[in-house]
């Protein structure tokens, strides 16, 4: 089945395809949704089936490239279309293909009844099958497909309701930011890209990677190449500063929030940061960047999602906090980790979103928390899910988000970045205040809606993903036990992955040994720290919710700058936008273009009409000022003749 | 013929810068037309003269065609201002202007 | 003298055809119109069976057809193509008669003379990509421009007169700059080369041997030329104008095949003809096209009227184009042709498309629109796709021509610096902003304006004209190799001219 | 002297043109149905010597004692001459019957100025220059004020006849000069002893005096002032005649003289009064015709500018210079006798319709006029593929091989200015809408005579290389 | 001094002054007899130079018919006098007058520059005979047949020319 992995792309496309021309002509939602999942479901099983083969497959043979057709070949620029399956790339495809089709599965409830329906299934497969490209590419360009065309569906998808309002503007206009800001980033992974062919002559990953351990570039050279893709990165993974468009992704469907802007599509950059592991080992000072743009953008979301009152928003704000905790694991060179944290993070996202689309579901489109409370009763499984994937991203053992991010916090550390691993618990702690803060306000307490909301247990279809999901986040982890834990085996997950960033290690200082004391005593601090703000939670908002008014009205300040989102919007607005527009509008078009060039060219022509009107005049009609002017001319001719000899 | 032909070339020249004056001052049409006249004459007397110290009957020849010419011309010319004097009943070239620009 | 008839049977059938339309009764339209799409299609089946027989591993020009046209001037008829004009020929071909079907219903007045010039113009194009002699160029490019300028000026906005004018004069004034230089070369030829002559292949030879410091003369007399037609900012304020007055058919000829003689022109004359002031030049060239990827990229993001956004995007677009040939390496120039090739079906179907809309609303004003998605499903996908390939979505065709450009350009031995990649690069992001900004505001939201309730999706007939266009946006996206192996040797023999001056021999039958 | 039989039959043209002269007066006085058969008869005068001419072109042969060429380059002047008449002929037919009158020595007098252009582009001797000259000019002046009853055409001819006149008086002067200095009049000796006269400056003041009487004829600056008003009062088809056989002949006549100039390495003495006038010429001939309402105005300025671009063939002073003059006057005077030939048909009575406005929405009324008129301001703006193109491409290349780059480079200058108000006669035909009635006159003949220029206008312009290769083999 | 000088003295002073006086009278007719005196004295000149037969056709011709010609339009047309010719548009006036003088002396230079006389030896016999009817006439009629031919058509061409400009009456 390896060699056959491209079928895990085509078979999307052919839903895509399937959906976006028939669709409209099938009036049937369920043929639709069985198309649309069915195609997915298929690529997740072949995946599987890969998967297993490629397991069983000695180490040093676990790489596979299947090569479809050329694709440019110009000079020595050869790019194909081949696709590379190996262990990192499978991880994520079974991520894709598995959250993927869950998903897929719970929109078929979710969607019920819109006018689009069929347009939603063909978008959403048309994702995958982007996504797919991008995590299954063997080169750079191929990846760039995808890159783009995730950004692409994800724009589509976020304006899906295009004549909705979202906020001040509409949900096209958030995804319109959403595609912008991330052709931002796409700028930087482009001169990536032209930095990497012009020094290695290669865009193939295999050629690039192997290159780079043997060809003798500068450590300048590698730092530019991977602040370029880190760029890349920032943007498609909402990494400060290019995070903004992600809060505003939340206009479209709840399950496009669950997989696109939760699961798969945002943790993209994190992805290519990993592959491309060798090239960001190769520039330390590249590596701290990211570590610190990544905790960065991990405690400046956290602490924007204390605040927020929109259920989706908590969760927006989270999965960016997240991301930063994943890139501070690749910054601190776990690699693994920050792989690891993709997929557990996958996982209780992705089931935070849909239990928060199961809730909006239910209450009619009420997105707001301060109007929920209670719904406990309602919906059962709903809020026994959530809480499951609440403690999970709170990092509670033996849940899976425990493991992937004391991994992450343990590498930190390890790597001597103590001062990041402080903030990094600081982060947990507010992640798990504003989650218990969401599960408390949401499910418990009473209820704050009116009578004419009339909650109830979603459908089968959207429960059982449900359910599955939870599952995962239970168990997910357990494949990441760390070594101190799991014993001789290691960490499996581990042990799976480092074959594709043994090049990276080798090129990165060994990390300091540390005892496994340490290692528990941390772990300790954080899972205890993380408690302790679960508690503080529920007491305040189940008990004495006056403690938050309290809070807010003291630090009044302080708390419209996080209810704002720190004005970052506004001052992109200010500091670039406005400018640019305002500029182009103002200056480059009505006065460069139309006075400056255009006002020349016609000018000149104006120039000539006034010497014309003038110089007419000459011609006065009268014949003796003729003949004066020919007597003139001859004048001047007789005094050249004079005058050339 | 003692005299230098550069007398009768001066001479010429001088008559027909006055008949040039004349086109380009007098404003009664016929008159700058009998002006004309007074130049192609000069110039007849620069090709007599050089005709005559030449020893060659060419120029001589010629102003033979130039009189003719000039009679040719005075012919139409005056026909010509005969026309227009009917029309507009003046001979005043500063007057003669509507067409113009 | 060869005599290989197919090209010129290529050339001329679309003359014939405009000649027959004249015979062609006034009152007699549905005819009219269904013989000048016949006649163009005709030409497209003919540049098909050129493209058949077009051997793309020998990089000199082929079927070539040659005879003595004007002795004493040693002007010969010359035609032949290669690598680098065939794409253009079948761009050609393949747009006339999509424009032609476009204009079925947007064009009811005088629809005799309309097809007739529609094909005039498709002779002259020909024409221009085909020639091999210089004169016989420099007429067709001349000539090109009755038709276009009857075209604009009689079928064109309420600003028409201002538009053809300043489009003629403006091509016109460059063009016959052009026409000193062509003679000046051929004057220096013939001391060379011991005859007078305006043939290319000669003048190949003669070119680079001009001594440097008149050859940069030379190379901004043709050069200039071309910048106005490509259009090089600052000389492209003719190009808004023209295209918002222009009729569909207009604009879309305009935007898709004359704009391209401009760079082709650039290819083909400048870079083999004045090797060192082209590389000497190069970085200044270079400047203006980036300029004009930022500046027209912004510029259009600000317009309010559709068609204009588009005009300025050409700016942008054939700034690439221009960046690319003048970054002089395989690469580079391989992403300029086919951007060429790009840009004429992108830009083309959003003029087809603004046209579609315009025909129903009577308003390119953005602001009059909005919320349409729901009214006009497939117009609203067709706009999107053709937005996407324009904005260079990888697996469309824009991806490759830009892609190619940037990485040539990028590391380009002649330019020499990053910078010019990546202020270009920038431009990416500036084509995304305002295609999308005006989707946007076009397709979604609600429908505000009451005009817009009856609005009624794409016809058969217009579909029919944007699904080609659409097969190969895709089929270049996806295997553009079909398309890159054309050019591919002819790129190198360009590439060995400018870098080897002098020592590429042409062998030539 | 004419010594044989064959002599006679090199002189054929003009034996045929004079024949016609004397027969027109006879029929003048004795018939009354002289209309008719004057018309007929001027037609197949211009007919048959045009095509005569062009029949016997290789028939080159000195004769009168070398007084007359004919043959060559001296035949296809003759062709152009009497091909223009011809279609001067044809818009005649009902042309000057607007006027309410007709005169029958209308066409005794058209074919005595051919026959004066006939002499010009024949002479080789200075004589004949000079009487074949005044004889185009009297009757040019003749015919400018033909139309006797118009206060415009008196104006016309008055100015045109005292301008002419004292232009003239320069020409007697400068011959008288060169006559003295070179003591010859003929142009083969002059050709021979002007090596050792290029010092003598009263030979050059002569050679210059002459040249600026023959500058006054084609119109060029500064004694171009003449051209505007004159061809504004005359009779619109007569003035076709005036901006293309009559810049043709005096062309011919500078190209006589000149080519003893040209003989030799001292070609370019006059090469920089040549440059001024040229230069000066195209640049203001463009410019002030921008601002011109009235057509034939427009027509005359544009005369101007092209007899600059004629002069570039001059300064250039090679023989593709010669060969693109001979080119261009045989291009320029079948478009811009097509574009009168229009603004006759257009014409109404008493000289009205003759505004630029008039113009507007002629492709609407009348499609084929309108077609017609466009070739022919394409042709003159220099667009290929017309003629007019191919006149300038050969001027330019003559004038960059003689090393005058930036002449041409002017030339350009003022072709882009010249493309806007040939422009906007387009412009007002097809892209505005009707102003006022204007019923352009049915004239079958008038037709035939535009139709038949630009057929000319449009073969010169594809098939160049016929008439090229027949005019640089006699040089 | 020889009778030469002295003649050529009195005739250039007869044509110059009488040119002068012609454009400087008010009355056109007063004009007109001054330039008949002014060909009057030329013809003197042409007799000096031994140009008989021009002299005596200046006479007959030029002012026997010419002038005679132009005094009859004169009478018939009867114009005004003018005014003085500097009451009107003074400035251009000067200015012409001053570019008159000025190409004077440019020509006066080229004269006295080039100096004619240097290379010319003047030979009476020959041009004796050069100026006598015989010798013209039979030039006239051998060599320049031709132009002698095309003057006729000029003459036929100005005859009729003036008979439609200035015939009266339209049939």
């Amino acid at each position: 089945m390896t060699q056959h992995i491209y079928l895990t792309i085509l078979l999307p496309l052919l839903g895509f395809l399937v959906n976006g021309i028939f669709g409209p002509k099938i009036k049937n939602e369920k043929l639709i949704g069985i198309i649309g999942s069915g195609s997915i479901g298929l690529s997740f099983i072949i995946s599987v089936i890969s998967f297993f083969e490629t397991l069983n497959l000695p180490v040093d043979k676990r790489q596979t490239i299947v090569t479809l057709f050329p694709w440019i070949n110009v000079g020595n620029l050869n790019i194909n279309f081949s696709y590379q399956v190996d262990q990192l790339s499978l991880v994520m495809a079974l991520l894709v293909t598995g959250v993927g089709f869950i998903i897929h599965v719970y929109s078929i409830g979710y969607m019920h009844g819109d006018k689009a329906f069929w347009r939603f299934f063909s978008y959403l497969n048309l994702f995958i099958f982007a996504m797919m490209n991008l995590i299954l590419a063997d080169n750079f360009v191929l990846l760039f497909l995808g890159w783009e065309g995730v950004g692409l569906c994800s724009y589509l998808l976020i304006g899906f309701w295009y004549d909705r309002k979202f906020e001040k503007s509409t949900t096209a206009d958030a995804g319109k930011k959403a595609f912008i800001v991330n052709r931002i980033g796409d700028f930087g992974f482009l001169v990536g890209m032209f930095l990497i062919f012009m020094t290695f002559g290669s865009l193939n990953f295999n050629d690039v990677f192997n290159r780079a351990s043997i060809f003798n570039v500068s450590e300048g050279v590698f730092s530019l190449i991977a602040i370029s893709l880190f760029i890349g990165a920032t943007g498609k993974s909402a990494q400060i500063p290019l995070f903004v468009w992600l809060p505003d992704a939340m206009a479209g469907p709840t399950p496009v929030s669950a997989l696109i802007h939760a699961a798969t599509m945002v943790t993209a950059g994190v992805y290519m940061v990993a592959r491309c592991s060798v090239l960001f080992a190769s520039a330390p000072a590249v590596l701290i960047v990211v570590a610190v743009i990544g905790i960065l953008t991990a405690i400046v979301a956290a602490s924007i999602g204390l605040v927020q009152n929109d259920i989706k928003k908590v969760l927006a704000y989270s999965t960016i906090s997240q991301l930063g905790y994943m890139f501070l694991g690749l910054g601190a060179g776990a690699f693994g980790a920050g792989i690891f944290h993709v997929m557990t993070h996958a996982f209780f996202k992705a089931l935070l979103f849909l239990g928060a689309g199961s809730v909006i579901h239910a209450m009619h489109e009420e997105q707001d928390i301060q109007r929920y409370g209670g719904l406990k009763k309602f919906m059962p499984v709903t809020s026994k899910t959530f809480i499951i994937a609440a403690l999970a991203i709170s990092g509670i053992p033996p849940l899976s988000g425990f493991f992937s991010k004391d991994e992450i916090l343990w590498y930190t550390y390890a790597n001597g970045l103590w001062f990041l691993w402080v903030i990094g618990v600081i982060t947990a702690m507010l992640t798990a205040f504003y989650m218990f803060r969401l599960y408390t306000l949401t499910f418990e307490g009473k209820s704050r809606f009116g009578s004419d909301k009339h909650p109830h247990e979603s459908p089968k279809v959207m429960t059982i993903p449900l359910i599955i999901l939870a599952v995962l986040s239970v168990i997910g982890g357990l494949i990441g036990i760390p070594e101190i834990f799991s014993g001789e085996h290691g960490n499996r997950f581990h042990n799976w992955l480092s074959p594709i960033f043994k090049q990276a290690e080798r090129k990165m200082i060994i990390f300091g040994t540390h005892s496994h004391f340490e290692e528990i005593a941390l772990m300790t601090i954080s899972v205890v720290g993380a408690a302790a703000a679960i508690w503080f939670a529920r007491h305040i908002y189940l008990n004495r919710p006056s403690i938050a008014e309290n809070l807010s009205r003291k630090f009044r300040l302080t708390y419209n700058l996080l209810l704002n989102k720190y004005f970052v919007d506004e001052a992109y607005d200010y500091t670039i936008v406005n400018p640019i527009v305002k500029g182009s509008t103002s200056f480059l078009w009505k006065i460069a273009d139309n006075k400056i060039i255009d006002g020349t060219v016609n000018g000149l022509a104006k120039v000539v009409a006034i010497i014309s009107v003038y110089s007419r005049k000459l011609q006065t009609g009268l014949a003796q000022f003729y003949a004066i002017i020919m007597v003139l001319g001859i004048t001047l001719a007789l005094f050249w003749i004079i005058l050339s000899r | 013929m003692t005299i230098p032909i550069e007398y009768y070339l001066a001479l010429s020249a001088f008559m027909f810068l006055v008949g040039v004056t004349g086109v380009l001052i007098r404003r009664n049409a016929i008159v700058v037309f009998m002006s004309i006249e007074l130049m192609l004459n000069s110039a007849n007397l620069t090709l007599v003269a050089f005709s005559s110290y030449l020893g060659n009957s060419v120029g001589q020849i010629f102003v033979f065609f130039v009189m003719t010419v000039a009679a040719a011309e005075a012919a139409v010319g005056l026909a010509i201002i005969i026309a227009l004097f009917r029309n507009k009943l003046t001979l005043n070239i500063d007057e003669i202007n509507i067409l113009k620009w | 003298m060869e005599s290989n008839t197919l090209l010129t049977i290529l050339l001329f059938a679309p003359l014939i055809g405009a000649l027959l339309t004249m015979f062609l009764k006034n009152s007699q339209e549905s005819l009219i119109r269904y013989f000048g799409l016949a006649v163009s299609i005709i030409v497209f089946v003919i540049s098909l069976v050129v493209y058949y027989f077009f051997d793309s591993n020998n990089p000199d020009f082929q079927f070539i057809h040659k005879f003595r046209w004007i002795e004493n001037l040693n002007v010969f008829y010359f035609v032949g193509v290669d690598g680098l004009s065939i794409l253009l020929v079948l761009l050609t071909t393949f747009l006339t008669p999509l424009t032609l079907l476009s204009s079925w219903s947007g064009i009811t007045s005088r629809v005799k003379e309309f097809t007739f010039f529609m094909l005039m113009l498709e002779f002259g194009m020909i024409g221009v990509f085909l020639s091999l002699d210089l004169f016989l160029f420099y007429v067709f490019w001349e000539a090109m421009l009755i038709p276009m300028y009857f075209i604009i000026g009689i079928w064109g906005g309420e600003q028409r007169i201002y538009a053809s004018i300043k489009f003629f004069i403006y091509t016109m004034a460059g063009s016959l700059l052009m026409l000193v230089a062509i003679i000046w070369l051929a004057v220096y030829a013939s001391g060379f080369l011991g005859y007078f002559t305006t043939s290319l292949v000669d003048l190949y030879q003669a070119g680079p041997t001009i001594p440097v410091s008149i050859q940069g003369f030379m190379f901004f007399a043709f050069a200039l030329s071309f910048a106005i037609k490509v259009p090089l900012f600052p000389l492209h304020t003719w190009l808004p104008d023209a295209h918002v007055q222009a009729p569909t058919a207009g604009s879309v000829i305009l935007a898709g095949v004359l704009l391209k003689m401009g760079t082709y022109g650039l290819l083909r004359f400048n870079l083999p003809l004045f090797p060192q002031a082209s590389i000497e030049y190069a970085p200044f060239i270079s400047v203006l096209a980036v300029v004009g990827i930022i500046y027209g990229a912004l510029v259009a993001m600000v317009q309010t009227d559709m068609k204009k956004l588009v005009a300025y995007s050409s700016v942008a677009h054939l700034g690439f184009v221009v960046l690319g040939i003048f970054s002089m390496n395989q690469i580079a120039i391989q992403g300029s042709i086919i951007q060429m090739i790009n840009h004429g079906l992108s830009t083309g179907a959003l003029f087809i498309l603004v046209g579609v809309i315009y025909e129903r609303t009577h308003t390119r004003e953005i602001s009059e629109y909005g919320g349409i998605a729901r009214l006009v499903p497939f117009y609203s996908f067709a706009l999107m796709f053709t937005s996407l390939s324009s904005i260079g979505l990888p697996g469309l065709n824009g991806f490759v021509g830009e892609f190619l450009i940037l990485t040539g350009a990028f590391k380009s031995s002649v330019l020499n610096s990053w910078l010019f990649s990546i202020v270009a690069a920038s431009g990416v992001i500036f084509a995304a902003v305002y295609l999308l900004w005006m989707y946007q505001r076009v397709v979604f939201g609600e429908v505000k304006n009451p005009k817009l309730s009856g609005l009624k999706d794409m016809t058969a007939r217009e579909i029919l004209v944007v699904i080609p266009i659409f097969i190969f946006i895709v089929w270049i996206g996806l295997y553009p190799n079909t398309f890159l192996k054309l050019s591919d040797k002819s790129t190198s023999k360009v590439i060995e001219q400018v870098m080897n001056p002098g020592k590429s021999n042409l062998s030539l039958p | 002297m004419l010594n044989s039989l064959q002599d006679l039959y090199h002189i054929i043209p003009l034996l045929i043109v004079s024949g016609g002269i004397l027969v027109s007066i006879i029929v003048e006085m004795y018939s009354k149905d002289s209309e008719k058969i004057l018309f007929a008869l001027s037609i197949l005068v211009f007919g048959a010597a045009g095509l005569f001419s062009l029949y016997s072109v290789n028939n080159v042969s000195i004769l009168f004692n070398g007084m007359l060429a004919t043959g060559g380059n001296v035949n296809v002047f003759s062709f152009i001459f009497n091909i223009g008449a011809f279609i001067v002929t044809l818009l005649s037919a009902d042309y000057i019957r607007k006027y309410g009158t007709y005169y029958g020595e209308y066409y005794i007098i058209l074919q005595s100025s051919v026959l004066g252009m006939m002499l010009m582009a024949g002479a080789k001797d200075l004589f004949i220059i000079f009487i074949g000259l005044e004889l185009m000019s009297i009757s040019f002046y003749v015919l400018a004020g033909l139309n006797r009853k118009r206060y415009n055409a008196n104006e016309a001819s008055l100015k045109y006849f005292l301008l002419g006149a004292f232009a003239t008086g320069f020409i007697v002067y400068g011959i008288g000069l060169i006559y003295g200095t070179a003591q010859t009049t003929s142009i083969d000796i002059l050709t021979v002893r002007f090596p050792q006269l290029t010092g003598n400056l009263l030979f050059l003041a002569g050679v210059l005096l002459f040249l600026v009487g023959f500058t006054f004829k084609i119109a060029a600056f500064p004694f171009h002032m003449w051209v505007p008003d004159v061809y504004q009062g005359s009779p619109t088809v007569v003035a076709g005649l005036f901006s293309t056989g009559g810049k043709a002949a005096a062309f011919s006549a500078i190209l006589v003289t000149l080519a003893a100039l040209f003989n030799g390495n001292v070609g370019s003495l006059f090469t920089p009064y040549l440059i001024f006038v040229s230069a000066l010429s195209m640049i203001y001939g463009s410019i002030v015709a921008i601002s011109q309402d009235d057509i034939k105005r427009m027509l005359a300025y544009s005369s101007i500018s092209h007899a600059g671009y004629l002069a570039i063939g001059l300064a250039a002073g090679n023989s593709e210079g010669t060969a693109g003059i001979i080119f261009y006057l045989a291009a320029y005077s079948f478009m811009n006798l097509g574009a009168f030939g229009i603004v006759a048909l257009i014409e109404g009575e008493n000289e009205t319709n003759l505004s630029i406005a008039s113009y507007a929405g002629l492709a609407k009324r009348n499609p084929a006029l309108a077609a017609l008129l466009s070739i022919f301001m394409f042709s003159l703006s220099g667009i290929p593929p017309f003629a007019g193109f191919f006149g300038k491409y050969y001027v330019f290349f003559a004038a960059i091989k003689s090393g005058l780059t930036w002449l041409a480079l002017i030339g350009i200058l003022s072709s882009v200015i010249s493309v806007y108000f040939y422009l906007r006669i387009v412009v007002l035909m097809y892209f505005k809408d009707q102003g006022e009635e204007v019923i352009p006159s049915k004239s079958a003949m008038g037709m035939v005579g535009v139709v038949l220029s630009a057929i000319l206008v449009v073969l010169l312009g594809v098939f160049p290389g016929s008439i090229i290769n027949l005019i640089s083999s006699f040089l | 001094m020889s009778l030469e000088i002295l003649l050529f003295i009195v005739f250039s002073l007869i044509s110059v002054i009488s040119a002068i006086l012609m454009i400087t009278r008010s009355n056109a007719v007063i004009s007109a007899l001054y330039l008949i005196l002014n060909f009057a004295g030329l013809a003197g000149l042409y007799l000096l130079l031994n140009a008989q037969f021009i002299a005596v056709t200046q006479v007959i011709v030029y002012a026997g018919a010419i002038m005679v010609l132009f005094l009859f339009v004169i009478m018939l047309l009867k114009p005004e006098h003018e005014k003085k010719f500097l009451e009107a548009k003074p400035k251009l006036k000067i200015f012409a007058v001053a570019i008159a003088a000025i190409i004077f002396l440019q020509l006066i230079y080229l004269l006295f520059f080039s100096k004619p006389s240097e290379s010319l030896s003047p030979e009476m016999t020959k041009s004796i005979d050069s100026g006598t009817i015989e010798a013209i006439g039979k030039q006239l009629y051998t060599n320049y047949l031709l132009p002698f031919e095309a003057a006729g058509f000029l003459l036929l061409a100005a005859t009729v020319g003036a008979l439609i400009l200035a015939k009266k009456k339209i049939e």
